[in-house]
Order: C-alpha cells, then structure tokens, then sequence
C-alpha cells in the first residue's frame, strides 16, 4: 500500500483569511519572525497496489477536478516514501 | 409554470425555496441529486445547505452529481437558473458563473438581515427590481467571500454582470462587495443572500425576496 | 477471541478489573448474584458503563422521583419521564418532544467538537421519539469573559455549535451565555432539541415481537468515547496492549443530516416498530433498554457491527460511544423497504440482532454467547445511592453578608455610569456576537429568536400553530439559595414564554452541579430538585424530562449549583406573537408586577461590587402565573406591541433590549429610589407597550388578574430617559452594550 | 527567506469527515484503487533570516499550541527546500 500525498493551496494572489489569522496569532503567543503564513490542505490518499505513472496521472485528475478549485487554487501531487 | 427545486444530500433551505416559488405562484417541482433529468421544469433552484457536507469545498462534490449534467447542458441552452448561497457555490464549482466563494474573511459562520443593493435588472431573475433598489434579506454562510482575478472582476463590473452588492460593511469579504453575479445571458444568476427567507412578514426580516421568484415567472410567461 | 459465558463459568476465580472501571466491590457482587456467577469481560463492560453515574442515575434518582410524584394534573403529557424524551399535546394532533442536556466536559477538552456533539446527541434523542427535529437551543456557561481559558473555550463552543446545528438545518432560537468565575476549568455546555410530531406517530424505544430484527443504520462504529474499557479488551487480546483509543469524539454533522432525513422517511413509511438512537454507552445502552423495554429477550451478532476500525474487540464494540449511529426494531416483512429508504440517503444499515422470547439479551461474537443476561438489571435495576447530604456549614455565612452594606449610586450622574457599566457587562451585554454564528432562518418557520424573550416556530403553515420555548438558570441565586434558585430558574423561563404571548405547557430541565459525594453538593442538589418539583407543581407545568450532570468542579471546587430550566409553551397563532422590541412612537409603557428592593445575586452586586451574597429574590409563583395569564390575554387581544420581561439587570436593562431592539427611545418616571427602581431583580414582572387606545383596556384586565400595573412612560425619541436622574442615546447605550463581546473575543 | 512547513493530521483512530467524503466521491467520478483518504491541513510559514535549530523548535512550539490541538492531531514540522 502506497501513499500519494496531494497538497492544494490558495493562489497567491487570493486573499486566504486563515493563513492571515494564524500569521497575526503567532506574536501575540511571542513566535516572531514569520513574514508570512498560507494556510492548505493536504490529502494522503493510500493508493491499493503499485504506484503506476498511469496511476498517478489519474490521481493528477482527481487533484484538478475535485481536490482543487483551479480558479483559486493551486495543488502538488507526490508519492510518499514509506 | 414549473420551477425545480433540486435537493442534494444535506441541501437545507430546499423546502424554504419551494415554499417561495409557491409564494409567488409558481408550482415547486422537486428535483433529487440522483435523477437524469430535470423532468420538464422551466426554470431551477440550487438551494441553499451543506451540500455533502461542504467538508472539502462549498459545491465540489455537488457538482459531480447526476442532475448537474442535465441541468449543465439546459443552463448553457438559456435554461433560468438560480444558486442561493450553496447553490450559488456550486454554479462556481460547475463553471457556469466565474469567480469562487471562500472562507470568510472573519473566519466565523455569519447569520444577519444584510442590506442589498440591486445592480442589475436586466437577469431573468431580477427583472422585477429596479437598478439601484435597495432590499433586506438574510445572509448566512461560512464560506461567502467572492473572489475571482482582476480581469474578471473588471468584466463582470463592464458586462453589468454583478447582480447584487452589499450595503454598509461588508459582511464576508467578497471583493467589491459583490453579493451576486449572473452568466453573460443572464439566465443563470448565483447569489449568496437568501431571498427565499424573506418572502414572508412573519418568518423574514422583510418580503424583499419575492422578488427573484416573481421575476422568473414573469418572465417565463412571456416566453 | 473474546471470552465466553462457558469460559466465565470454568474459571470463577479469576479476578477481575472492575475497579478500574469504576464498579465498587458491592456492585461487582450483585452482578455475581445476578448472573450466579463471574460476568463475562464484555458482560463486565456493559454492566460497568450501564451502572455508572451518567447511564444509571444512580445518586440522583432517589431525588428526580419527585418529578414523578409531585406532577400536576395535566392530559397534555403523552409520553412522560423515562422516555429518550417527553411528548406533549399541543393540539390539532401534534405533539411536540423537547429536552435538554449536557456536554460539559467534551467541551472544555476540545470546544468545537464537544460542543458539537452535544447538539448531535441531543438532536438523535427528538428523533428517537419518531419526531422531526425543527430548532435547537443553547444554554451556556464560561469563566470570566477576560480570562485566557475563556478565550480558547467560548469561540471553540460556539462554532462548534454553529457548526453541527447550522450543516443540520435546524434554526438556533435561543439559548444563554453567562460569565462566572465558579465556571472556569469547568465550562457549562447545554444544548436543547424540540421536535415535532403527529400523534399517531409517535415512536418509542421498546423492542417487541420475536423474530423482529434490529437494524444498526448511521455511521461506522470506530473507537470513540470507550475510554476505561480498553483495560477489558487489553487483558482479551493476546498482546497485553490496548490500541490507541480517541480520547475526542468527532462530529459528522452531515451523516447526522442525512440520518435524520432517512429516519423521517422511515417513519413516513411506517417501517419500525421501535427506535432508539445510540448515545452514551452505545450499543450496550441501546440494545439493553430497547430489550428491557419490550417484552421478549434479544439476541445480538455484534461481529455483524460494521466497523471504522478493524482491532476493535467485542467489549468496545458494546461501548463505543461513535456519533450518528442508530438503532431500529424492524419486523422482517418491512426490512426491505427500511434498507431501501437507508440506500437512497447512502446510510449504512446492518441487521445486528433479533427480538426474541428468551427474556435474555443474549450477544454473540463469532457463534459464541459472549454476554448471556437480563436485560433489566442492565438498563434499569441498576445500583441506587441514597448519597448524605447536609446543609453546608457556609450557607448560613452567605445569607447573612447581604448586599445592603453595599454602595449604591448616589446621584443620577452615578447612577448613569452604573447603567452604562452594566449593560456593557458580559452577562448583560448583547450576545449578537455569539448568535450572529448561528442560522436562525432555515426552515423558514422561525416567528421570534434570539434576541427575543423566547424562540417562537410556526408548527402548522396553515393553522398558524406554534410552539415557544426558553430556557434559563442563575447560579448565583441557587448558590444561595438552592431551592428558591431552581423556583426562580423556571419562574424566569415560565415568564420569558409567557411575555412572547405563549401558554407554558411543559418543563425540561438540565441539572448541573458537583461532586454528589461532596454532602454540600449533594444538598443543593436534593434543595434544587425539590424546589423545581414543587413550582412545577404549582405552576402547573409537569417535568417532561431532562439530565443530571454531576462532577462539574475545578478540583474539589463545585461550580455553582446551577439548574438550566427549559419552558414549552404553546402558541395558537404565531402572528400573534409579541416582539420585546418598542414598535412605534407615542405609546405608553407599562410596568406590570411588583417592586421590591431585592439585589441579593444580582447582577449589579455581581460586576460593580464582584459580591455574592444574602438571599435571591422572594420566589412568588402566584404573581408569576396571573402574570402569565395576563400576558396571554393581551396578547391574544393585541393589547400590546411589544413585552420584554425584568430579570437579570432589572427595569433599567429591559428598558434598554427595548429600545435598542428597533431604535425607538423612551421617556419614564420611577417611583421612589430611582436605584432599586431600575436595578432590582424583582421577579413576576415585565414591561409592555402599549398603544393609547388600548390602556385602559390593559389596566383594567392587569386589575381583574390582580396584577399591578403602572403606566411609567412614553416611547419615543433617540434616548433613554429617566425623569430627574439621566438621560443617555441610544447610540451611546448601543456601543457600550454591543461593543463588549466583540472586543473580547473578536 | 526560508519555507518551513507544517502538516497537520487527525490522529489516525479519530474519525475524519472530510476524508470520508473525498474517498466516497472519487470512485462515482470514476476514480478506483483508492484504500482511503485522509485530509489534514498544511501550514506554509515563510521565515525571516536563516532557520536554526532554536527557530525550528520555536516553531514546533507554535504547532503544538497553535496550529494543532494535540488531542485529535498530530503534526510534522519540516524546512521546504526551495
Ligand atoms: N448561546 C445562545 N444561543 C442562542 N441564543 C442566545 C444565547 N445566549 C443568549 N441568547 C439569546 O439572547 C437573548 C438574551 O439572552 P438573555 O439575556 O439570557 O435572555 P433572558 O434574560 O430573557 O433569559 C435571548 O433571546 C437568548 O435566547
Ligand atoms: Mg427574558
């Protein structure tokens, strides 16, 4: 059992509430130093059988139609080494 | 005439929706998630709700139901079409309206009687405001902020496009304060306010809604 | 491989952990007696869960009999005490079920998840009588509003209550939100349901009829909320090691959803003879009292049991407390239909066990008969306490240090500054910042809500029927006074119905105290039940149903004594319903009921002198009920445009919600000191307005009730007018009340 | 400026809704193969200066108390080579 890891997080250019918050968060708890926080999702999908390119092409599908809106988000696809 | 009302697992203001077609005379046909046609309606409601749940994004899995293939094709063919709130996020996820809806901007589930401004009358489904026209209606979402990138946003203002807009402060983030935008035919209108909870004095903090409900019949009659 | 009744019965001595799971040597014997020998480990988990203090009752049933006992003449109660939840007549053939309940500590562990799983709890039991969820409510209770812990605990609560309720499409239409120290590490998280039912289909939990199946339908079983019983499935597995259980449950507001639209076609269809839903102590609850309950035995498959996780054994498949489950009694001839109705809503429904006549509940595992027992001494012959209590030796102390010694506000500049601190002090300030994360719209049937008086929700489109309902609860008053506490708990909820133009019908009530072995505690307890069973009485509105919830203490420090009390009033026709908001200019207001100088636990002895003490005020039910009769009249005469009732902050803060609730000021006149005027906390009282035209009328029929009734003003203008004392704007009194929780917890 | 990333997951015996949801919606889109999914979220935190140990367990710090709640999450920390 193998397993893929797809992260999808907000253009740039989008404005994202919660990475904003988190980021505005940090000083007040005296964690300095952070110019910037995103905040994303990551999904860890656990693929039956073998990693096939085939497979991974199909997860890359999955990731643009489903995972991810293209209008607003941008994702990365990666087989996880054990 | 006949307005479909399609109900998605963990669709919520379905019932409101067709008590509001009722309301300003329609007949509310209702439509499931599941079935392959859109059984000879003129004109369809997207209600509100947690579709799916809304866990992964507002209308992603919506999207991929079955009644969306009808409906997607019937839109493109000039098919009166209305997303409120979920339905509206939907319509974004299907890429019959531009643009996306996320988190707001305040991070909190917000519930209030938000003022409106109308800035289109010319959709089928605002035919009955006049421009400028200034109504009440609930706004409830966690997910209402309107984004989309400059050149779509300048188009959408150039096209007349933007339906609805928020008064005083904005209440989620939507760039430009856009509470709503309709298709280029303007047969398909997306709006995150809930005009089917303000169709009765009783229930709504007014009967502004009505209006999106009137219009479409009105203007189905004239088809 | 879980052990065997036969393998118990082979090995008599083997000892076994029941301590760790909180059975006391006594109980462990009386199991023995019961079963004539050793209980199996999955028999010994059941047992444990079923006799602890959250399943059994076992401290506070000698004391909730009163409610019982004491219940007052009334052929509206269709389904009394001991059901999932009470059902009350309302006419026209409806009926509604409502009830109120706990989840306390979930909330403090982990807010947003806690509190969203009280609401989907809640929501399961309306359902398990057969009817449709329509609203829900939330009582709450925090530390101070400025203390760190209150930061991470209040917004975490209240999303996850926004959260489940709103992805259920139920309407909030109330609730409370009450700031003290004594609640600090100890957080009060209530949640109430109402839902509403046809009579002819009201469900019961009950499995009769051999040879009927039980069908488990909802979410996968996965190891939540087992906690102590992995001791048991450790010493069962080979590996002496328990896998990781989660110490959180959490919620799956949209399995919720669709559970309860598959379970409304279910009963549209009519295809259940029983129905519970699965709460604490999961299966073993459910099955045991569904068995209990009916009149056969039971046999139960539970390697049938689907599972989110595959290493779980029997003892905590019995136990696991997983969300969105259900249970149904189906009669084989309907099966089809039932799974039918679970595939269109893609709910995952499994046939787990059968009624039978054995008298039994028998569970299986594999072809062996791993618990072989009677289902009574599981679900309701468990142990009883007659716990010790005694009045604490510091309640004398605390009566006596009276609020009189006090400052008090001097001049009308002073006692402008009070009114401005109070009604910006988190207990009076506006909850909007709370309430605006809650839908109070969908379903489109929601006549009043927050921050109305009581939440008022059409039942019947063409009738106008509805129901209202509110809930309240002052733990300072019961901390000083118990019995009169509870009293004054359902005098404020019978009252807040009353005013919205509501007939009280029914009472809920949602207990929260200490440690019941702590004798003081146990005082309040066994003072608070008796005052409540008495007003109930009195009032004539019969306790329906409710939860205790004990152990609420930072440490050996109780919380105050606080009894959460949830009044059902019918509504005949909701646009009748009477807004707490000044409608229009030039109308008379109107004090109704009587002023005493009564501030022992008020609210001002609380955020000005930050003092408790003394006692609350005088309980007077009579005032309370003619008042409520009153109420009703004029509403039904449309007599009033608008009623706000006098509690926590007294005339001076109802006259404020009123003029803030649609910007139309007013001008009154106060007899004698101004102060104890404005800031008492005199019960049976309640300010109206009320047009020109329509005075007289008032008067007379306030007379005829016997309720005095004192014209003191008139609405209108931008300010708040006291004759001779002050005058502040609206805009002013509106920053200063709105401009508090935001700040806090922005 | 550096990138160091935090990754948040439900602990693995806590239900995840999210993930459920995702894995019943891809085989209906004709995505087949898939064990399970599991949807976490993931922190991008730009760093000023260079990231040294002391940064790092600063960091960490604020995954424990701030990005997750260790009692239904786990998190990983680690420095996103550009
Ligand atoms: N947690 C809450 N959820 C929903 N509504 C709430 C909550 N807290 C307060 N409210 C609403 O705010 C209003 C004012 O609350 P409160 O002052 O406690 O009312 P009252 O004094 O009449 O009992 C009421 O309508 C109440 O239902
Ligand atoms: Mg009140």
């Amino acid at each position: 059992m193998a397993r893929v890891v797809v992260d999808v997080m907000l253009k740039p250019e989008i404005l994202d509430p919660q990475g904003k918050a988190v980021h505005q968060a940090l000083p007040r708890l005296g964690y300095d130093g952070i110019a910037a926080v995103r905040q994303g999702k990551r999904f860890e999908l656990e693929v039956e059988g073998e990693v096939t390119e085939e497979r991974l092409a199909q997860i890359r599908g999955a990731a643009e139609t489903l995972l991810s809106n293209p209008v607003i988000e941008d994702f990365t696809v990666r087989v996880e080494e054990a | 005439m006949k307005v479909g009302v399609i109900t998605f697992p963990g669709s919520l203001d379905d019932g409101d929706a067709a008590r509001a077609v009722a309301l300003a005379g329609g007949d509310a046909v209702r439509l499931w998630h599941a079935d392959a046609d859109l059984r000879g309606v003129d004109a369809v409601v997207l209600p509100g709700g947690f579709s799916y749940g809304d866990y992964l994004r507002c209308g992603a899995i919506a999207r991929f139901a079955p009644v969306m293939e009808p409906l997607v094709d019937a839109a493109k063919g000039g098919l009166p079409v209305l997303g409120i709130c979920n339905g509206f996020q939907v319509l974004c996820e299907s890429h019959l309206l531009p643009g996306a809806l996320i988190r707001n901007d305040h991070r909190k589930f917000v519930c209030r009687d938000q003022g409106l401004r109308i800035e289109s009358a010319s959709t089928v489904w605002t035919s009955a405001y006049d421009v400028g026209q200034e109504i009440v209606a609930p706004l409830k979402n966690g997910e209402g902020g309107y984004v989309a990138d400059d050149a779509t946003l300048d188009a959408l203002e150039a096209e007349g496009r933007v339906v609805a807009r928020y008064l005083g402060d904005n209440p989620n983030g939507s760039y430009r304060a856009i509470a709503g935008v309709a298709n280029d035919r303007g047969n398909v209108v997306g709006l995150m306010p809930h005009p089917e909870h303000a169709v009765e004095d009783l229930t709504g903090p007014s009967t502004d809604g009505l209006g999106f409900f009137t219009s479409v019949l009105k203007g189905l009659v004239g088809v | 491989m879980s052990e065997t009744v036969k393998h118990a019965e082979a090995t008599p001595e083997t000892e076994q952990p029941y301590r760790e799971l909180g059975l006391k040597d006594d109980e462990y014997q009386r199991i023995r007696e019961i079963l004539g020998r050793r209980p199996t480990s999955a028999e010994l988990a059941m047992y444990s869960v079923m006799w602890s203090e959250h399943c059994s009752y076992k401290s506070s049933k000698v004391h909730l009999r009163q409610f019982g006992d004491k219940a007052p003449e009334t052929d509206a109660m269709l389904v009394g005490i001991g059901e999932n939840a009470g059902v009350v007549d309302i006419g026209q053939g409806w009926a509604v079920t409502f009830k109120v309940e706990s989840h306390n500590h979930p909330s403090y562990v982990e807010p947003y998840q806690g509190a969203a799983t009280g609401v989907g709890g809640i929501v399961r039991d309306i359902m398990s009588m057969g009817a449709r969820p329509v609203a829900v409510m939330d009582p709450l209770r925090f530390g101070p509003a400025d203390a760190a812990d209150t930061r991470r605990v209040l917004p975490g609560v209240v999303a996850g209550i926004g959260g489940y309720g709103n992805c259920l499409g139920l309407p909030n239409i109330g609730g409370e939100v009450v700031f003290d120290p004594s609640y600090a590490g100890n957080p009060l998280v209530n949640a109430l349901c109402v839902g509403v039912v046809r009579h002819e289909d009201i469900k019961l939990a009950f499995a009769s009829g051999s040879g009927n199946l039980i069908v488990l339908f909802g979410a996968a079983t996965g190891g939540d909320g087992i906690g102590g019983v992995s001791v048991l499935a450790s010493e069962t597995f080979d590996d002496a090691h328990p896998t990781k259980r989660p110490a959180v449950q959490v919620g799956d507001p949209f399995m919720e959803k669709v559970l309860i639209e598959c379970c409304l076609d279910v009963f549209a269809a009519d295809l259940v003879v029983g129905i519970q839903d699965l709460g604490g102590a999961g299966l073993s609850c459910a099955t045991s009292e569904l068995a209990s309950a009916g009149d056969g035995g039971m046999t139960v498959w539970l390697d049938r049991v689907p599972l989110r996780d595959s290493s779980l054994a029997p003892e905590e498949i019995l136990m696991s407390e997983s969300q969105e489950r259900m249970c149904a009694v189906v009669e084989p001839a309907k099966l089809d239909a039932f799974l039918e109705i679970c595939a269109t809503w893609d709910v995952l429904a499994t046939v787990i066990g059968e009624v039978d006549g054995s008298g039994r509940l028998t569970v299986q595992w594999h072809g062996d008969t791993i618990v072989d027992v009677p289902p009574r001494s599981v679900a309701h012959d468990g142990p009883v306490y007659e716990r010790p209590y005694a009045r604490p030796s510091w309640q004398d102390a605390l009566q006596a240090n009276d609020p009189s010694s006090l400052a008090r506000p001097a001049t009308g500049d002073e006692l402008r500054a009070t009114v401005l601190d109070l009604v910006a002090a988190p207990n009076l300030a506006s909850k909007s910042w709370v309430t605006d994360q809650y839908d109070r719209y969908v379903l489109g049937n929601t006549v009043l809500a927050q921050p109305e008086d009581a939440g008022v929700v059409r039942v019947d489109e063409t009738t106008h029927l509805g129901v209202a309902l509110a809930t309240d609860g002052n733990g300072r008053f019961a901390k000083l006074d118990p019995y009169a506490g509870a009293q004054l708990a359902l005098s404020e909820a019978y009252r807040n119905v009353a005013v919205s133009g509501a007939l009280p019908l029914a009472v809920t009530d949602c207990l929260n105290f200490g440690s019941p072995e702590d004798p003081d505690v146990m005082w309040q307890f066994a003072e608070a039940t008796r005052g409540l069973a008495d007003a109930c009485l009195e009032l004539g509105v019969p306790v329906t149903g409710g939860n205790v919830s004990f152990y609420n203490q930072t440490g050996d420090v109780a919380i105050n004594p606080t009894p959460v009390v949830g009044v059902l009033g019918v509504v005949d026709d909701v646009r009748r319903r009477v807004s707490i908001g000044f409608g229009a200019e030039g109308e008379s207001v109107v004090l109704l009921g009587e002023t005493r100088d009564e501030l022992g636990g008020s609210e001002w002895a609380h955020h000005v002198h930050g003092h408790l003490g003394g006692l609350p005020p005088r309980v007077d039910l009579t005032a309370e009920r003619a008042l409520g009769r009153l109420m009703a009249e004029a509403a039904g005469g449309s007599l009033v445009s608008a009623a706000h009732d006098l509690s926590d902050g007294g005339l001076v803060q109802t006259l404020v919600e009123m003029a803030l609730r649609r910007g139309i000021g007013a001008t009154v006149t106060v007899e004698g000191d101004s102060f104890v005027a404005l800031l008492s906390e005199s019960v049976a009282r309640a300010v109206v307005a009320v047009p020109a035209d329509r005075v007289d009328d008032l008067l007379a029929r306030a007379s005829a009730h016997g309720v005095p009734a004192t014209v003191i003003g008139r609405t209108g203008g931008d300010a708040l007018v006291v004759e001779g004392a002050f005058a502040i704007g609206l805009a002013e009194l509106r920053t200063a009340h709105e401009g508090t929780l935001p700040a806090l917890f922005r």
